[in-house]
C-alpha cells in the first residue's frame, strides 16, 4: 500500500526534506508573480474600481478555508480507519494553517464588503458560511490540544473534524436560505464564471501560491512534531532510566 | 434491543430522583428569556417580532447547559466501560442515553415553550407549528450535544470546550427553527420548514450514534 | 512620483486594498517564523540531547516500524 | 477444551511502552495472578484483554480463535471489574445489581430474579438491598461491583484488585467464589497487591515484560 510506506518516520522526513527547497522555490514564484500581476497588470473593475484588487488575497483565502479543512477531513478519515500516525499530524499541523487563512477570508473580505456595502460586515451567506467554518477550526484546535495525552487529543479531533465536514454543507445550505430569507441578493459577487482573463491569471497564480504555501508549512510542521515526538520519547526514556 | 431499553429505563429513573437538574434547565429557559425585554424594551410589537428567535436560541443554550450530565457521571465511576463491554452495542446505548437526555430536556423545553411565548405576545396562531418546529428540532440539539459532551470526556476545561464544539453545528437547526415560527406568524406554509428539520434530524440520527461510539471508545481507553 | 501616488492611492480604494494586502503579508509571516521558530528550537533540544542516550544512529531508516509505536 | 490465549502482547499508553512480548495460556479452570509494582501495566493488560484498551501489538485467542476476527463475540464471554464501580448513588443496591445483570442474558434458566437474590446473598448484600448506593460504605460498595460476576454468564473474570476495602469475611466470599467459578470451568485473571487466596494459581510478574529501558529503534523511527 502506497500510504503504508510513510507508516515509517525516518522515510517520511527524508522525502520531505528532498521536496521542501522545491516547494519553496515554487511557493515565492506564484506569490511574486501573482502579486506583480494583480497589482500592476490587471485592469480595475468597471463597476468596483481598483477595490477588486482585494480579490486577489481574498478569493484564494477562502479557498484555502475550504481546501484545508478537506484536507483534514480526509486525514481523519486516515487516522481513525487505517490509524495511519502521519494523518494525525498531518491534520493537527493543518488547522492553524486553516484557521488562519479562514481569518484571513474574514478580515479582507470585510475590508472590501466596506466600500461596496457601506459597513464593516453584513450577514451576507457567503461571509456568515466563512464565519463559521472559522469558529468550526476553533473548535478542532481547542479539542485537539485538551488532552494530556496527545493523541487521544488526535482522536477526538478526528472525529470532530468529520462531524463538522458532514454539516458543512448543511451550514452553507441553512445560511444560503436564512439569507434569502432576511436579505435582498447581494450585488457583490466575488470573482464569477465572466471573468476577464487578465483578472482570472492573477488570480490562479495566488490560488496556487496559497497552495503551494501551505504544504510548505504543512511539511515543515510535520517534521517539527516529529521531533517534539521524539523528544517526549526521550523524556519518557529519561523517567524510565530514573 | 431489549438492553438499549434497559439502559433508557435507568436513565430515566436516574432523571426522576435528581429531579432538580431537569428543573433548573427549565428555569434556566424561563429565566433567560424573560431577561430580553429588559435589553430591548417592553414594546409589544418588537417582543413578539424577536419571539421565535429568543425561545430558540434560548431553548438551545438550555440544552448545552444539560450537555455535562450525559456521559460524565458514567464516565466517572466506571459505568461506561461497562456499557462498552455489555452485548447492547454502543451505538445503541448512545442513542439510548440521548433519548433518555432528551425526555428529560427536550420534552420539558417544548411544555415551557408556550409560557414564554405568552410573555413575549406571541399571536397563539403560531403555537402549534412552535411546538412542532421544537419536537423535530430538539432531538437534534440532544444528538449532535451527545458528540461534543462524549468527545470531551477526561479533557481539560471540558465544560467550556463543548458550546465551542456544539454550537456551530447548531446552526442550522436554529435558522429553520426560527424560519418555521416566522413563516407561521406571516402566514405562509411552514411545511418545507419542518421537513429540512426533519430531514437535518435524521442525519443527526445517523451520524451522532456512530460518532458518539467512537468518541466514547477513545474515552475508555 | 505622481504614478506611485496614484498607485498608492488606488482609485481612492487604497484605505481598504493596502490593509487586505498588508494583513495577509503579516499573517503568512507570522505562520513562516511561528512554523521555524518552533523547528529551530525542536532541533537545538534534539541535538542537545541526542548524547543523553547511546541511540543508535539509523539515519537510513531501513527498519520498518512496527505499526505500533505510532500515535504518540 | 477451550482456552485463553495471549500471544506476543504489547501495550503502550500516552506512547510510553508499558510491556510487550507477553504471553499466556490460560486453560479452562485456570487462575492467574497479575502482580507488579505500580505502573507496571496490570490494569492496562486487563483493559486489553477485556477489549477496552487496543494492543499495540500481539493478538488474543479464544477457543483457538483470533479474538480480532469477532471482537465483539468474544466479549460476551468476559466479565471486568475494574477500578469504578459502576454504582448510582440515587439507585438502591438491587436496582444497581439488577441495571448491569440485565444488559446481559441470564447466566441460568431460572431468570434474574433468583439470579440476582443469589448474588446479594454471595457477598451477604440481603440486609442492604433497598439501600441507596450513596450510603454504602466502599467496602460494601466493592461488593455491590463484585456481586456482578454471580449474575454474569461470562466465562473469564477479569478483576482489578478486587479485594480493595474488603474486611476478611467478605474476602473468604471472594475466594470461594473463584473456586467455584473454576470447578465449573471458568477462568479468573486478576491484578491484586494483597494476598487473594487461589489454589494453584499461575503467578505472571509483569516486570518480567517490561520494555527495555532504552529501545534505540523505538527512538528513530517512533512518531
Amino acid at each position: 500500500m502506497a500510504f503504508d510506506y510513510f507508516a515509517n518516520p525516518a522515510r517520511f522526513l527524508r522525502l520531505a526534506n528532498a521536496v521542501l527547497p522545491w516547494c519553496v522555490g515554487a511557493t515565492v514564484i506564484l506569490l511574486a508573480s501573482g502579486l506583480y500581476l494583480g497589482l500592476f497588470v490587471a485592469p480595475a473593475d468597471y463597476q468596483q474600481g481598483e477595490s477588486v484588487r482585494i480579490m486577489y488575497v481574498h478569493v484564494p483565502a477562502a479557498w484555502m478555508a475550504m481546501f484545508v479543512y478537506t484536507n483534514i477531513a480526509i486525514a481523519s478519515i486516515l487516522s481513525l480507519i487505517w490509524r495511519h500516525p502521519l494523518a494525525d499530524l498531518a491534520a493537527s499541523a493543518s488547522a492553524p494553517i486553516g484557521a488562519a487563512f479562514t481569518f484571513l477570508a474574514l478580515v479582507t473580505g470585510s475590508l472590501w464588503g466596506k466600500p461596496m456595502w457601506g459597513t464593516w460586515w453584513v450577514w451576507d451567506a457567503r461571509l456568515t458560511s466563512v464565519l463559521i467554518l472559522f469558529f468550526l477550526y476553533l473548535g478542532h484546535m481547542a479539542l485537539t490540544h485538551a488532552f494530556d495525552n496527545p493523541a487521544r487529543g488526535a482522536k477526538a479531533a478526528a472525529v470532530l473534524a468529520l462531524v463538522g465536514f458532514v454539516n458543512v454543507p448543511i451550514i452553507k445550505f441553512s445560511v444560503d436560505w436564512w439569507n434569502t430569507l432576511h436579505q435582498p441578493a447581494s450585488v457583490f459577487r466575488a470573482g464569477g464564471p465572466t471573468i476577464h482573463p487578465d483578472m482570472l491569471w492573477p488570480l490562479i497564480a495566488m490560488g496556487l501560491g496559497y497552495t503551494l504555501f501551505y504544504i510548505t508549512l504543512l511539511l515543515l510542521r510535520i517534521k517539527s512534531d516529529l521531533i517534539g515526538a521524539r523528544l517526549r520519547t526521550l523524556d519518557s526514556l529519561r523517567q524510565d532510566a530514573a | 434491543m431489549t438492553g438499549a431499553g434497559g439502559i433508557i429505563a435507568r436513565d430515566l429513573k436516574l432523571a426522576l430522583r435528581q429531579r432538580s437538574d431537569a428543573v433548573m434547565i427549565v428555569l434556566f429557559f424561563v429565566l433567560t428569556a424573560a431577561l430580553f425585554p429588559f435589553g430591548v424594551g417592553p414594546e409589544a410589537n418588537q417582543l413578539a417580532a424577536i419571539a421565535p428567535g429568543v425561545i430558540w436560541v434560548t431553548a438551545l443554550l438550555a440544552v448545552l447547559l444539560s450537555l455535562e450530565r450525559l456521559f460524565l457521571a458514567d464516565y466517572e465511576d466506571g459505568s461506561l466501560e461497562l456499557m462498552a463491554l455489555s452485548p447492547v452495542p454502543l451505538e445503541f446505548t448512545v442513542l439510548a442515553k440521548v433519548f433518555a437526555h432528551w425526555l428529560t430536556t427536550g420534552l420539558p423545553l417544548i411544555a415551557s415553550a408556550p409560557l414564554i411565548a405568552v410573555l413575549f405576545n406571541m399571536p397563539a396562531s403560531a403555537l402549534p407549528t412552535l411546538a412542532f418546529a421544537m419536537l423535530l428540532g430538539t432531538p437534534t440539539l440532544s444528538l449532535i450535544g451527545a458528540i461534543g459532551a462524549a468527545l470531551t470526556l477526561g479533557a481539560r476545561r471540558g465544560g467550556v470546550l463543548v458550546p465551542l464544539l456544539v454550537l456551530p453545528l447548531y446552526i442550522p437547526t436554529l435558522i429553520f427553527g426560527v424560519s418555521a415560527v416566522d413563516a407561521a406568524l406571516l402566514g405562509f406554509p411552514v411545511r418545507p420548514h419542518l421537513l429540512l428539520l426533519a430531514g437535518i434530524l435524521l442525519i443527526s440520527l445517523v451520524v451522532s450514534p456512530l460518532a458518539g461510539a467512537a468518541a466514547l471508545r477513545q474515552a475508555n481507553e | 512620483m505622481d504614478a506611485f501616488r496614484t498607485f498608492i492611492d488606488m482609485g481612492s480604494y487604497g484605505d481598504y486594498v493596502w490593509p487586505s494586502y498588508g494583513l495577509t503579508v503579516v499573517i503568512m509571516a507570522w505562520l513562516v517564523m511561528s512554523t521555524l521558530r518552533r523547528l529551530r528550537a525542536r532541533e537545538q533540544e534534539l541535538a542537545r540531547r541526542q548524547g543523553e542516550f547511546p541511540a543508535r544512529r539509523n539515519r537510513g531508516g531501513a527498519i520498518d516500524t512496527p505499526k505500533d509505536a505510532a500515535s504518540s | 477444551m477451550s482456552a485463553f490465549e495471549a500471544r506476543n502482547l504489547a501495550c503502550s499508553r500516552a506512547g510510553r511502552r508499558i510491556f510487550a512480548a507477553l504471553d499466556f495460556t490460560l486453560p479452562a479452570g485456570g487462575a492467574l495472578i497479575l502482580r507488579g509494582a505500580n505502573g507496571s501495566g496490570k490494569s492496562s493488560l486487563l483493559r486489553v484483554l477485556a477489549g477496552l484498551l487496543a494492543p499495540v501489538g500481539g493478538e488474543l485467542h479464544w477457543d483457538g480463535k483470533a479474538v480480532n476476527d469477532d471482537p465483539e463475540a468474544f466479549q460476551d464471554n468476559i466479565c471486568y471489574v475494574g477500578h469504578g464501580n459502576a454504582i448510582k448513588p440515587v439507585l438502591t443496591v438491587h436496582e444497581n445489581l439488577a441495571f448491569w445483570s440485565k444488559l446481559y442474558p441470564p447466566k441460568s434458566a431460572e431468570g434474574y430474579d433468583g439470579l440476582l437474590d443469589q448474588a446479594l446473598e454471595t457477598f451477604s448484600l440481603t440486609a442492604l438491598r433497598d439501600v441507596p448506593g450513596r450510603q454504602l460504605s466502599s467496602g460494601q460498595s466493592r461488593r455491590l461491583s463484585l456481586s456482578r460476576l454471580i449474575t454474569s454468564p461470562a466465562r473469564i473474570w477479569l478483576l482489578d484488585e478486587p479485594s480493595v476495602g474488603l474486611d476478611d469475611v467478605s474476602l473468604k466470599r471472594l475466594e470461594a467464589a473463584i473456586a467455584e467459578h473454576r470447578a465449573g470451568g471458568g477462568m479468573v485473571i486478576a491484578a491484586t497487591h494483597t494476598p487473594l487466596d487461589i489454589a494453584d494459581a499461575d503467578l505472571l510478574l509483569l516486570q518480567d515484560f517490561a520494555p527495555p529501558a532504552i529501545d534505540p529503534e523505538l527512538l528513530e523511527n517512533s512518531w
